[in-house]
């Protein structure tokens, strides 16, 4: 491998380069608010992306879950340190998790809604529904799962939301891309419309 | 009997508490119907009805048909009026549709319904998995502040922006305006005026000619009326007339309704 | 190079208790937004005060300066993990924002019905906007371009906010007298007030 930094590294007690630079992503990530992307750390590093990806590589080995409580995940389209899964009963002791705590079917369902079609507005959501959207977009807004995403494009439109980074990251998801594919139901699709269909003749004649 | 329906314990994402109440709340317009998830009262109901009653001496065939009948009514009702919150536009434009358009529409409005539901179902199960992942929410400890610093904006961005907020909504077409219900208190209103006058009337009669809508409300009303005591409501034999007279000793246990 | 975690990866170590309950401590401490104190740690746990001290004293050990870029600091109130020195450039860049050149939709409305009608409280821009104001008010007053402006004179009002030098700096703003006529919506203060509510109740409605 390239190593041009090889030559500046003065000393044997600092490390190979690549050991400096996975020390850097580290001390970053144990600071950062959310994930860093490799762009991120590259930019913070002041290294170049390959090489930090190399020492991610080296990091994703060190902090592995069943090696270390703390664990290196790749999450939100970035990097992010959490706590081992066998520390969960620990941490359940002394953190909530107000974000995801009581989540009602009608907030999964808005959810649903927001990740798979969003931007979307609350008239949208509703009329999928069936039932107002407004105080559960204000719920889930709250929890930072869902946020403002600008307004429909007609003057006087309705403010669309989306889902925001913290949902991936609750729900462990890299990219929107890894939510599964729905089904098209097209064959239940037809019976719908049938049915519906028969009931309307029923009513004509 | 009919007070399995009133006394019908909900628990709705925005609601909490008995069937009668929730009618209450609504006719105060203190709970918007737009809210209500009317598919979680049927079930409800549903898995009231399948539930063994303890006293083996009255006849559970019977007891059914009155809860049902009062029921359906009372769901009815609020359906119609749910819907026409919901959609005040759109009840036109279904009804401009031909049979076949309007099940297509309808169809695919229901299947999308159904890959959300199932996409919830996902989210779910995919949370109920991540539980043991905890992560930092916020900053850490013991970081560095961060400054967010912003470039030289126009004030212009300001001013467009009010004017924008200005901008009233798209014009929504008078049809519904024809559609509309009318309010519930006009009939608390009108029933108590003819009771001033008399001690008994038929309401059936009392709402004949009204369209169907005004008929469920003026119903509703009548229920409400009932609730505080107000009223007393007969009525001889299913889908007899119902006889409303001022409160007094109240007798009735039918509700079957011919008029909603 | 030195491997922080090489004490507990190492076949024979692992799965003794004081190493377990290293790591689940790890686990705390990279959870934590605060200093955990050695009693909240030995709660959470589940295991006594006097081997949660053992355990830190190994952590302290491994995660010291020059050591690995996650650094065990002891501070008031308890433990806490912090970059390392040597990452503290590239700490400063990743909390270095680049200069944002524009405002969200939502920011844009909420700071020009401060400007142009403050000092103004959540709900009342709630009711202007149609959506709940909370999260954007808070994260405008966090950049300082928003400031508490006393309370509604109603006993028990709520917080009222006006615009800061700072916004008057960003737009270019002697006082806000500068910001441009709205002749249009009604020229006054109290007449633009009126319409926005006005058109607020429509699309309310």
């Amino acid at each position: 491998m390239d190593r041009p930094l090889r030559l500046i590294s003065t000393d044997a007690i600092v490390g190979t380069p690549i050991d400096a630079l996975a020390r850097t992503i580290e001390a970053l990530l144990v600071v950062a608010s959310q994930p860093l992307s490799v762009e991120e750390l590259s930019a913070a590093a002041g290294d170049d992306a390959e090489r930090v990806e190399t020492a991610l590589g080296l990091l994703r080995e060190r902090y592995a879950e069943g090696r270390s409580g703390i664990v290196l995940e790749r999450v939100s389209g970035g990097y992010a340190f959490r706590a081992a899964r066998e520390a969960a009963e620990a941490c359940g002791r002394l953190f909530e998790r107000p974000v995801e705590r009581g989540l009602s079917q009608a907030a999964l369902e808005t959810l649903a809604i927001v990740a798979y079609m969003g931007p979307v507005s609350r008239p949208e959501i509703a009329r999928i529904r069936g039932v107002a959207a407004d105080s559960t977009v204000a719920s889930l807004v709250e929890r930072g799962l869902v946020a403002e995403a600008g307004r429909e494009s007609a003057p006087g439109g309705a403010v669309r939301y989306r889902v925001t980074p913290l949902f991936e990251r609750v729900f462990g998801l890299d990219t929107l891309a890894e939510l599964p594919r729905l089904d098209d139901l097209g064959g239940e699709r037809e019976a719908i419309r049938e049915r519906l269909l028969a009931v309307a003749e029923a009513r004509a004649s | 009997m009919a007070s399995a329906v009133r006394d019908l314990e909900l628990d709705l994402d925005a609601f909490e508490g008995p069937f009668d109440l929730l009618l209450t709340l609504i006719l105060k317009e203190q709970l918007e119907p737009a809210e209500i998830d009317i598919a979680a009262i049927v079930v409800a109901f549903v898995q009231r009805l399948s539930r063994p009653t303890p006293l083996g001496r009255e006849g559970r065939e019977e007891i059914d048909l009155d809860a049902c009948g009062e029921f359906l009514v009372l769901i009815a009702a609020l359906l119609e009026i749910k819907a026409r919150q919901l959609f005040p536009e759109e009840g036109a434009e279904l009804a401009e549709l031909e049979p076949e358009e309007a099940a297509e529409e309808l169809a695919r409005r229901l299947a999308e319904y159904r890959r959300m539901k199932e996409a919830a179902t996902w989210l779910r199960e995919r949370l109920q998995g991540e539980l043991e992942r905890y992560f930092r929410l916020g900053p850490a400890p013991l970081a560095p502040r961060a400054e967010r610093r912003l470039a030289a904006q126009d004030p212009q961005g300001l001013a467009t922006a009010l004017r924008g907020l200005a901008v009233p909504p798209p014009k929504v077409s008078l049809s519904h305006m024809a559609l509309r219900f009318p309010p519930v208190a006009q009939f608390l209103e009108r029933f108590r005026a003819v009771l001033r006058r008399r001690r008994v009337f038929d309401f059936d009669g009392e709402v004949a000619g009204l369209s169907r809508v005004e008929q469920a409300v003026a119903f509703l009303a009548l229920l409400e009326l009932r609730k505080a005591g107000e009223v007393a409501l007969a009525q001889a034999a299913p889908f007899a007339p119902i006889r409303v007279s001022r409160d007094e000793q109240e007798r009735m246990t039918q509700w079957t309704v011919r008029s909603a």
